[in-house]
């Protein structure tokens, strides 16, 4: 669905834009708050019934689609555990993150 | 009030156009021939006629411009940020109460390098409440990154407020330009103007491409003035690095002010002193350094003096921020005493801030040029032929080492 | 629903439609964890999609990222931070260059409620006035969240804040909370609108609407937005406090366009107390019952008030 | 200040310079206001008020009540004024030399039916001084903000205020 996707971002360099000119940011900021964690979903894949209520609530957008399940992609979720409480099925549960 | 005059007996399209109108008008006639997008009004004495002629010229189709009458000069400004950051040619007017209103967006504008083109019709800074003119405002203002420039005459105003858009737009400079004249005296003065022919100024004014550097374009997308700064990381390095490039659009356009006056003169037939205009100076003794409308009563009073003898000349500024540093100091390097009239006061040096900055210009003469700051033509006052003798006079006083130890009140006893 | 049921058929709704809608900001926003604002402006910009031009006021939202730092951005659209008296004039001003030029975009506010309400009110107020073609949304999470959690004319009576603290003169705000939506029906906007996170398919189906109403007129949209951080409550329990506020009529869900009038969308016929809601977080811990009385009078007036209004409208 | 700028305009028009100033005050129906005019062959250069001027043009015969309106004059001066009286009844400083006398407000009341003198005070000051042209002023006002029925009312005013002035040389009378 090409008509929802951003438009790509240019260099200003590129484009002949002094880079002292007038602050303008086209790099996207790749950071990864998945490092905040001290609480970390597991999905129970028996109980996903794919009803989205946990991609609908999550704050980052981290939850993604698998086959048969929904996941969540761990390098961006921040450990709220909102997906954990509003599942209706009780199929995620928040466990402690361990070191390393 | 347009008042067109045909040439009798001659076809109007041969001839340049004479009208009569005031400095307002002068300034929305020479918006109207840069074809801008976008205005954004909002009324004050003694701006207020000006925004009334822009909105009729839109009215009766001899503009085509959207103009949004916002909710005030803050939102006046900001209205023409979006509009510039969305491409477009920009123009407002404003002056004291409400350029002090507009001064959060106005003091951003030039870090977001838009050119945006503003009137600054001058006036007197309240308290005491006052309506009249005077160059408070702007100069309260001289630090905020914008280039001004003043006006002397009606025709100054509408000339200087076509270059004004060019030397914005400067791929070079990319800074808002205010171009001030002087509330009262040249709002509402009327005075014979010739107008530019629009094929002209179109040729003149050549391709339009507002936001090249920023835009807020879905089809480009890209943060617009993401923080900044900080104390760590590439961040204060970044903002050292925009802050320098505006100071260097600043220097830059001391050369394109000059650049266009002399292609406007070229094209046009009418040249304006860009930065300072010397006047008599050439084997004079003492100087006189002015600012705005009050030059043409200086300059037939520096004529009387010289008719009586006294070596007398007058170095004007109009292009006020920059600063016209070199060009100044060249001007006034072989005069023996200088008197500097401020049509506003410098609070903190007890002085005139036209003064103060001279004072600066002085350290580069390499010699101590004994100096006088007068203020006069506060909150309307007429700043006349036989002030301007008594200035004279005070000034030559100078040479005799007479020398004031404060500033020089000059309508002080009217 | 006591099963879930309609909540499972509904976000299946949602999903399946926008599922697969890019994500228009960066993965990364240094939002609190279990921020609601993230989440509302995670779905308001996905839904209006990439030809959009944004504007966030200085707060969480920019606070959280969505402008950048330091020559990185947050956000994949052109993205702007105005000033925080001034969203709205600048926003008029990018949409009306657009519609000169011919070009159909969605100028888009995405602001807090201090900027809106408060030092921003001139702005939104002139171009709701002006009939200005702009979407504009409020992240209503009622304070200076962003700046440390101080009061705004948003924030509700009796509420802790870092400037309404609690102590043995005061106990937290002693005034009422501006009601910004209300004012803005005052304004006749094309559409108002207020939202709850707790209630997806009613914020998606006033998105559309607000969508729709700035392409020809102003559209605004109020989504009340628990914060987590400065409301003081657990990070998991976010949803269910906007429910909670919903349920207890603290937060009325309706909207409003001048062709129908105002209307409730989510009528709650028997509110539960609204001490439930309080209790909830600790910015209310220390309400005396006089205060508990005062904040359900409130809540009863309001919807006495937004009632009488809707009843005019049905009345038509 | 209009009939300020349409003097300004009509000297225009015959090649002239002009510049026009009016005073800086709240300008209300019926307030007093001043506006200065200068006029040059060459380019006028000050843009300061008048202190001392060589005419007045008074276009509302009850001001002089309230404002000294020969403040500054020198000798040999001239006044064009609106007034139902005869020369004899006027109150006129030593020196003036050239007076215009004209009943304008009972004119403008059979025009406009209002008391509107500035076009025909404009006729006044053409006939009075001969510093601008009847034609030249006539082709300001084409010029102006006037329109259709609005024009010929002031085109009207401006030919009667020529026509019905009358011009007294106070010199010359005083030396008969």
């Amino acid at each position: 669905m090409s008509a929802r996707r951003a438009y790509p971002m240019r260099d200003p360099a590129a484009d002949g834009v002094p880079a002292d000119l007038c602050p303008i940011a086209t790099a996207l900021n790749p950071m990864q708050p998945g490092d905040w964690r001290s609480l970390r979903p597991v999905v129970d894949r028996d109980k996903c019934v794919k009803c989205a209520v946990c991609w609908l609530y999550c704050p980052v957008q981290c939850v993604v689609e698998r086959p048969a399940w929904f996941d969540i992609d761990l390098a961006t979720c921040k450990g709220c555990g909102i997906c954990a409480t509003e599942c209706p099925h009780r199929a995620i549960t928040m466990i402690e993150e361990v070191a390393g | 009030m347009t008042m067109a005059v045909r040439e009798a007996g001659t076809a109007a399209a041969t001839r340049p156009r004479h009208i009569v109108c005031e400095g307002n008008e002068a300034a929305a006639l020479a918006v109207a021939m840069v074809r801008p997008d976008m205005l954004s009004v909002y009324p004050i004495t003694p701006q207020s006629s000006l925004v009334e002629h822009l909105a009729k010229l839109c009215a009766d189709g001899r503009m085509d411009a959207e103009i949004v009458d916002a909710e005030g000069e803050h939102s006046v400004l900001s209205v023409l940020q979006g509009a510039a950051l969305a491409g477009g040619r920009t123009f407002t007017a404003t002056c004291g109460p409400g350029l002090a209103f507009m001064f959060e967006p106005y003091w951003r504008t030039p870090g977001l390098r838009l050119p945006i083109v503003m009137a600054l019709v001058t006036r007197d800074g309240i308290t005491p409440q006052s309506v009249w003119g005077g160059h408070q405002d702007a100069m309260t203002v001289r630090e905020a990154g914008w280039i001004q420039m003043y006006c002397e005459t009606v025709q100054e105003v509408l000339d200087t407020t076509i270059m004004a858009f060019r030397i914005a737009e400067h791929r070079d400079v990319m800074l808002p330009v205010n171009v001030c004249l002087d509330g009262n005296y040249l709002s509402y003065g009327a005075a014979r103007v010739t107008l530019p022919d629009q094929a002209g100024v179109d040729a003149f004014m050549g391709e339009r491409n507002i936001n090249w550097h920023a835009a807020l374009d879905p089809l480009r997308p890209m943060a617009v003035d993401p923080l900044t700064g900080g104390s760590g990381g590439k961040g204060p390095a970044a903002f050292l690095r925009y802050r320098k490039g505006q100071c260097r659009g600043m220097q830059n356009a001391l050369r394109v002010i000059t650049e266009v006056h002399d292609e406007y003169a070229a094209r046009f037939g009418r040249a304006f002193a860009p930065l300072v205009e010397r006047y008599r100076m050439d084997d004079a003794e003492i100087a006189l350094v002015t600012l705005g409308s009050m030059t043409g009563a200086a300059k037939d009073a520096v004529d009387e003096a010289r008719a009586a003898g006294r070596r007398v000349g007058i170095v004007k500024i109009k292009t006020f921020s920059p600063f016209p540093v070199e060009a100044l100091a060249q001007a006034l390097a072989g005069v023996g005493a200088i008197g500097v009239v401020d049509r506003s006061v410098g609070f903190r040096w007890n002085c005139g801030p036209v003064f103060q900055e001279l004072l600066g210009v002085l350290y580069r003469l390499g010699r101590p040029v004994p100096a006088a700051s007068f203020i006069g033509g506060l909150a309307g006052a007429d700043l006349t032929v036989e002030h301007f003798h008594a200035v004279i006079a005070r000034t030559a006083a100078l040479l005799g080492g007479d020398v004031p130890d404060g500033p020089i009140w000059v309508n002080e006893n009217d | 629903c006591p099963t879930g049921a309609l909540r499972y058929v509904t976000t299946a709704r949602i999903y399946n439609e926008v599922g697969d809608w890019e994500d228009l900001f960066a993965p990364g926003l240094a939002g609190c964890q279990g921020c609601n604002s993230e989440l509302v402006m995670r779905h308001a910009l996905r839904r209006v999609g990439p030809d959009t031009v944004l504007a966030t006021p200085p707060g969480c939202v920019p606070g959280m990222g969505s402008v950048g730092y330091n020559g990185l951005t947050g956000t994949k659209v052109p993205v702007f931070h105005p000033l925080l008296t001034n969203t709205a004039a600048m926003l008029a001003g990018v949409k009306r260059q657009y519609k000169r030029v011919g070009r159909d975009i969605t100028a888009m506010a995405i602001a807090g409620d201090g900027g809106a309400s408060d030092v921003g009110f001139q702005s939104l107020s002139g171009a709701a006035e002006r009939g200005e073609e702009i979407l504009f949304l409020v992240i209503d999470n009622e304070g200076y969240m962003n700046t440390g959690m101080q009061r705004s004319s948003c924030t509700p009576y009796g509420a802790w804040t870092s400037t309404t603290p609690v102590g043995r003169e005061t106990k937290g705000k002693s005034q009422d909370a501006k009601n910004l939506p209300l004012l803005m029906v005052g304004h006749r906007c094309a559409y108002v609108a207020t939202a709850s996170t707790a209630f997806m398919q009613d914020f998606y189906d006033k998105l559309d609407k607000a969508i729709a109403a700035s392409k020809h007129g102003f559209a605004y949209l109020h989504v009340y937005s628990p914060c987590t951080t400065g409301w003081r409550f657990p990070t998991e329990r976010n949803i269910a406090v906007a429910r909670t506020a919903v349920e207890t009529n603290f937060v009325m869900l309706w909207e409003f366009t001048p062709h129908d009038g105002l209307h409730f969308t989510h009528p709650i016929e028997s509110p539960r107390p609204v001490a439930d809601y309080l209790k909830a977080m600790g910015r209310f811990r220390h309400l005396t019952d006089d205060q508990i009385g005062h904040i359900q009078a409130k809540v009863e007036e309001n919807r006495a008030v937004i009632t009488q209004i809707a009843a005019g409208a049905a009345a038509r | 200040m209009m009939a300020a700028g349409l003097l300004a305009a009509g000297l225009v028009a015959e090649g002239k310079y002009a510049v026009a100033i009016p005073s800086f005050g709240f300008e209300r129906r019926g307030a007093p206001v001043v506006a200065f005019v200068r006029a040059d062959e060459r380019e006028i250069r000050r843009m300061t008020n008048i202190t001392h001027p060589d005419c007045v043009l008074c276009i509302d015969p009850t001001v002089g009540r309230s404002v000294d309106i020969f403040a500054g004059m020198r000798p040999g001066g001239t006044l064009v004024q609106t007034s139902g009286r005869a020369l004899a009844e006027l109150t006129l400083p030593a020196g003036l030399r050239t007076v215009g006398l004209i009943d304008a407000v009972r004119i403008a009341m059979e025009i406009f039916r209002r008391p509107i003198t500035n076009t025909l005070m404009l006729g006044a000051l053409a006939r009075t001084t001969g510093i601008v042209s009847l034609a030249a002023l006539e082709q300001a006002l084409a010029q102006s903000e006037f329109r259709d029925a609005g024009l010929d009312q002031n085109i009207a005013a401006l030919g009667r205020g020529y026509r019905e002035t009358q011009i007294h040389h106070l010199d010359r009378e005083v030396a008969a």
